[in-house]
């Protein structure tokens, strides 16, 4: 089983979920984390006078998937978080040794 | 006594300290890093604590008694003989005290933008209790005790040098002795709530009808245009920094928006009893501009921390509108008249405005080398740069969703 | 001059400006998105300035000048000649043109409801200067300025027509024009902060004695009554939306409990003056269910995104409030009385709702359009959806913990 | 009818109202869980809306009609017999009901602080309906509306029995009744947010500007006095309670801070028509450090898990005034004199505490065991360590940023 | 060692703390993340009309472990964490190649 | 590819951002987290009455990096992060197997 854990734009949230919805993804696990990279910083103001702000807000999606479904869902992801434009965020892929369910205790891919 | 003027002045207290509290506090809460929220509320609704109680013992006698042309007496400390009798003009005497008591909580209040974030609390307390006594109370009693700037005719109909001169002044003093925040002006962190900040804002212009329109003393008409001079230089000198903002940064900023109002009102305070409606239109205009530029001036030319403009947003426009409150009072704006000439009021508001900067200056100075060097200033780098004022002063988060 | 009822009118002004500032403010930022809440702030703090100024320069003259039955003309632009001595009644005028103010100054920020998360901050200025000089200003001169309607006898105490007819009516026809949010009706994000709502609403329930009482120019028996029945009304209304809601969804919602105060408000305004506390307690019992059902009605049958609901609460209330003012007027419903018969007045209210309406709809439609082809009324798709307005168009972020 | 008293009461019952309306609700929602902030203000509000009406059906007539002098009639129910014309005193009776009404709302809200977190919304509305019928009305019959206590000439000028002592017992009544929090004492959050309980607090303090200073039903030197009185205790309670707090664990608390500011306006309450400038701040002194203990002592020695402290602060401190109010008013305090001796005086006081408190207890036991009965108390255990009062009861969120 | 992912109700970090705290775990890292899966979302009102909410607040608690403590937290975890409801949440195991405590700059298992 | 999680006090986030961008890492993601570990947690006080606070603020710090820019970037953090004091926090690290940039899709370390 693989680890997809997808650093997306909040505005495509919506989208990307959706879009593993309809792949038949049934679960997925959500965060806010803030973004540094090639997109620039805003620049807010106070008072009239610029203030920097480096950190962007994005949105992680943690998704365990079993091998097979992998390479659908980085591509269902990759479309449907698309803007083109710097800061559209990054998929990273790992390997992910054991799931286990807690409410029944299933154990491997059945946990999904 | 008259019953209708004690009915507004009555309400017209209770609208002043709504404006340190909750007003102020929010307004400058808003403006501050999230983990010195709880800080910057505590040195507000401390100072109004503390600042009640001096009041009460002595402040009240010192600004308002005796015959001394620069500072009054101890003959009404602990409001000795103020009695349910005791009138001041046709309202009871008790009720001047407690209106004039919220003068005196939000003076001292107003500077804590000054040193918001790295202050100590109890050096907050120390200066606060000083700073009312040494310079409001001797500065109050100049100007409305009888003192020689009244004998002189000068014009400050609800405290633009009483409470905004000497509030700005003290803020730059103060910030002098302290040294800026850690970082300042590369880090500069945006306010962590507008919102927060805009409540307090208006809370603020509420309560500001009490504090201009209030100053009449009386229900009357002169009350009625007080506050709508008021109201008129408030709502143009937002208009004016939001334009010249969006025209500059391409954005209308609400920070900016209710910065220009608290220009406004600071402003016009001096006037507000003097002028027309014209004259609250100038002054909205004129202090719209000059203090969102003054802003930029002292923060990022002089590189002051002054964190949050309490010189350039309050002490530029009390001053403003004191040298202006002659030269519109005349017929020529609108305004109500004046006994003097224009030229002689003017020469009178410079006086007052060169006398109340110098002497609080060099009080103000005064004052924090002696805190300095009782208590300290500063908290330690470590709680201002890290866990912040709330969790390491206050031992308090100030939020938990 | 009358000292008391100056008094209380100086207080009504600071009352019912503290409705808007903080009140509405709170109440439709509470109700938004988060990313949307300084936007939605800013245009009620925005307008605010605008309708003060405006007001000053030729609102004011426009609804209470002249001798013309439909519109006033602009012998007091810039509120000429209102000196110290005029009168309106027994208050001076000045203070009448304040207190006037506060009212320009709550209507059109009343409609923000309907366009926010998605309308430019320069149309929605642009938008209420022209709204408060053709539609506010001649309609208030129709029923308070001496204006055909106000001859026919039309009861409207303290605004059902003036103020939330036609804000209703341009919310509507505003949002036509405009269109509905991204996304809507299928997705539908709940407000981002009941508390900050609530807030915002127990405000306006508070500011809303200066409102109605206010509305009496006087400090008496009627400012009395006004204020009894008024909050009878919001109090009975508030308890019908939180039962039915109960028994509907199983769960009494705080936001929909704080909606049933405003509809018992805003419907029991108009006759306020009239009625007793029967008639309030009625008007709460009708408000609360009506407004309850519009709200559903309009956005989810009809589809149209007036999306903090002003149509169903201001609109759909002031005109029920109005149309049954005569009926409870009447000594049946232990109401003040009335002159003509119960049927004329009823009448009298209906025309007065059918000119108001159409009126109201035709000229803010030719607003909308003239606005949409001057500065085109929505911000990009992108910043809708994405960023949202707060840091699109106004460069900052609403909260920072 | 006089005018002057009539805008003061006018404006006293806004004051009044935005004690409750936001400022008690906001109080207490900054002190619990943020899973039960939109509970807590449901529950005040809901209250606020529920005693409103109750007051009109039956409150009112049940407090102040009737020569019985332990509980009037139903003379006035449905403010049968009102008018326009009717006074009490020199303002007109309807705003007294207005006035009053005020007063209703906000006791049983008092009592919200110590059921929070855990009861059910239906229990809360029960029971507030119950109480104010059974307790809060005959208890306000005896003490202002002519009843036996009033004969005996009790001092309770402003409700130290009437709102405040009534509100403790029942708040500890009902928690006996009700059952602490889950994991109390063990496990214990902190509150969820001291930014919003310092607004709250704010407001209540200058709030406490109509409760008090109304209370004088007249804009004279009484309503003046009764308001510095008032501010003294406070600011000087504020001031004790942060310097205990400091001393005893190294940092002075915002939320303490503020709490300090509530004992000192609850314990003057009922002294505050009695007493002088010095009678305010000994009061303050008391309340400050004898609330401070008490809070400690009834939460974690007694272990009642009495949420937000309403005996601690309410009843302890009403009682403690009205204990004092007697000697308070001697000369020798500085007060404004007693017609029997301090120690009859206090003895009159000490019957009046002793009958209300049984009475209370006795009443509010028997309405929590039938309310009981008819629907359970609490909340299922799940709904209140999982999701909370918020989501499980309102089905709304109070926070989504 | 191990990285030890658990998704759970926010009810249930007490329980799951302390259970841990019992079995010698003596550090953890956890944040608020929200979730998607079987568990339906809530309907929330709107003014009397019924909103749908997608996403459930959980909390994820991110473990480090020696290997032979592994089995022994999952249980721990799946027990403490049970309510057998719908939405109990997942384990997620991974290997975990490096450990730094930054304070000593210690490496590997001592560093836990 | 390795990806380094590193758990440090809020307080140093900006010291270790500069000093990993001085050493030309372009990228990372943050995000607020609470710990709990040999460092004790903080009293608060309720109205004079001590609370314990057990789990403290911190922020993780997400970093996908080259195996060769592995040790250099625990080392910057190491040394950025460092107090001396309990709670400094720790460095975890993992395999990555995949990466994936959403603009354009780029697979690799060039999607670094
Ligand atoms: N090396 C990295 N490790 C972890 N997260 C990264 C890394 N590089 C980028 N990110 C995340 O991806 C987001 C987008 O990356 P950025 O370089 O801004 O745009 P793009 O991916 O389009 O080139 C960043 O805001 C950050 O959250
Ligand atoms: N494939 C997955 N990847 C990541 N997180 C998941 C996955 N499936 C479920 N989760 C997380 O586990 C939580 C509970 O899962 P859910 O399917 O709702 O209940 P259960 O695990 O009891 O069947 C979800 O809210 C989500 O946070
Ligand atoms: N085994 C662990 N797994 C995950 N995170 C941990 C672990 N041990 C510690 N942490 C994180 O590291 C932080 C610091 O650890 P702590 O033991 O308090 O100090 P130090 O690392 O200096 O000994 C903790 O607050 C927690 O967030």
């Amino acid at each position: 089983m693989k680890l997809i854990r997808a650093i997306i734009k909040p505005e495509r949230l919506h989208a990307v979920k959706d879009r593993l919805n309809e792949v038949g993804i049934k679960g997925m696990t959500v965060s806010e984390v803030k973004g540094f990279g090639h997109q620039k910083g805003k620049t807010e103001f106070y008072r009239g006078n610029p203030v920097q702000v480096h950190f962007l807000p994005k949105i992680q999606i943690f998704l365990a998937v079993t091998d097979d479904k992998k390479d659908e869902v980085i591509n269902v992801i990759t479309e449907a978080a698309r803007t083109g434009k710097y800061g559209d965020g990054k998929i990273f892929v790992n390997n992910l040794e054991e799931v286990v369910r807690i409410r029944t205790g299933e154990k491997g891919e059945e946990a999904l | 006594m008259n019953g209708a003027n004690t009915a507004w002045i009555l309400t017209s207290s209770a609208l002043v300290l709504f404006m340190t509290l909750p007003g102020l506090g929010l307004f400058y809460a808003g403006l501050v890093k999230s983990r010195n929220t709880i800080s910057t509320l505590a040195q507000c609704y401390g100072i109004a604590a503390v600042a009640s109680v001096v009041w009460f013992v002595a402040g009240y006698s010192i600004a308002f008694s005796g015959e001394n042309n620069y500072i009054g007496d101890l003959s009404k400390a602990f409001l000795s003989g103020v009695s349910l009798k005791s009138l001041s003009g046709d309202i009871p005497e008790i009720l001047f005290v407690m209106f004039q008591m919220t003068f005196a909580i939000i003076t001292p209040a107003l500077i804590v933008g000054a040193y918001v974030e790295r202050i100590k609390f109890s050096a907050v307390l120390f200066i606060s209790t000083l700073w009312i006594l040494a310079v409001y109370a001797p500065v109050t009693h100049w100007i409305w005790g009888g003192g020689w700037l009244a004998d002189m005719g000068v014009f400050d109909f609800a405290g633009g040098l009483v409470v905004h001169a000497t509030a700005g002044v003290s803020a730059i003093v103060i910030v002098k002795v302290l040294g800026p925040r850690v970082g300042f002006p590369q880090y500069f962190d945006p306010p962590h709530s507008p919102v927060i900040a805009m409540t307090g804002a208006a809370m603020l212009w509420v309560g500001w009808f009490g504090f201009n329109g209030g100053s009449a003393l009386a229900a009357n008409a002169n009350a009625g245009m007080a506050i709508l001079v008021t109201h008129i230089s408030a709502a143009t000198a937002t208009l004016v920094w939001m334009f010249i903002d969006w025209y500059k940064n391409g954005k209308p900023g609400l920070v900016g928006i209710i910065t220009g109002t608290i220009a406004g009102l600071a402003t016009v305070t001096p006037a507000s009893g003097f002028i027309g409606p014209m004259g609250g239109f100038i002054l909205g205009l004129l202090s719209g501009s000059i203090c969102y530029f003054a802003v930029g001036f002292i923060k990022f030319k002089l590189n002051i921390d002054d964190s949050l403009d309490v010189m350039a947003v309050h002490g530029v426009g009390g001053i403003l509108g004191t040298l202006l409150a002659g030269i519109l009072a005349s017929g020529t704006f609108g305004g109500l008249g004046l006994e003097k000439t224009v030229f002689d009021q003017t020469m009178v508001q410079l006086i007052g405005v060169i006398a109340v900067v110098v002497f609080t200056a060099i009080v103000t100075y005064v004052i924090c080398i002696i805190t300095k060097s009782l208590f300290g200033l500063r908290v330690a780098e470590e709680q201002e740069i890290s866990e912040g004022l709330d969790l390491g002063t206050h031992g308090e988060q100030s939020y938990r969703f």
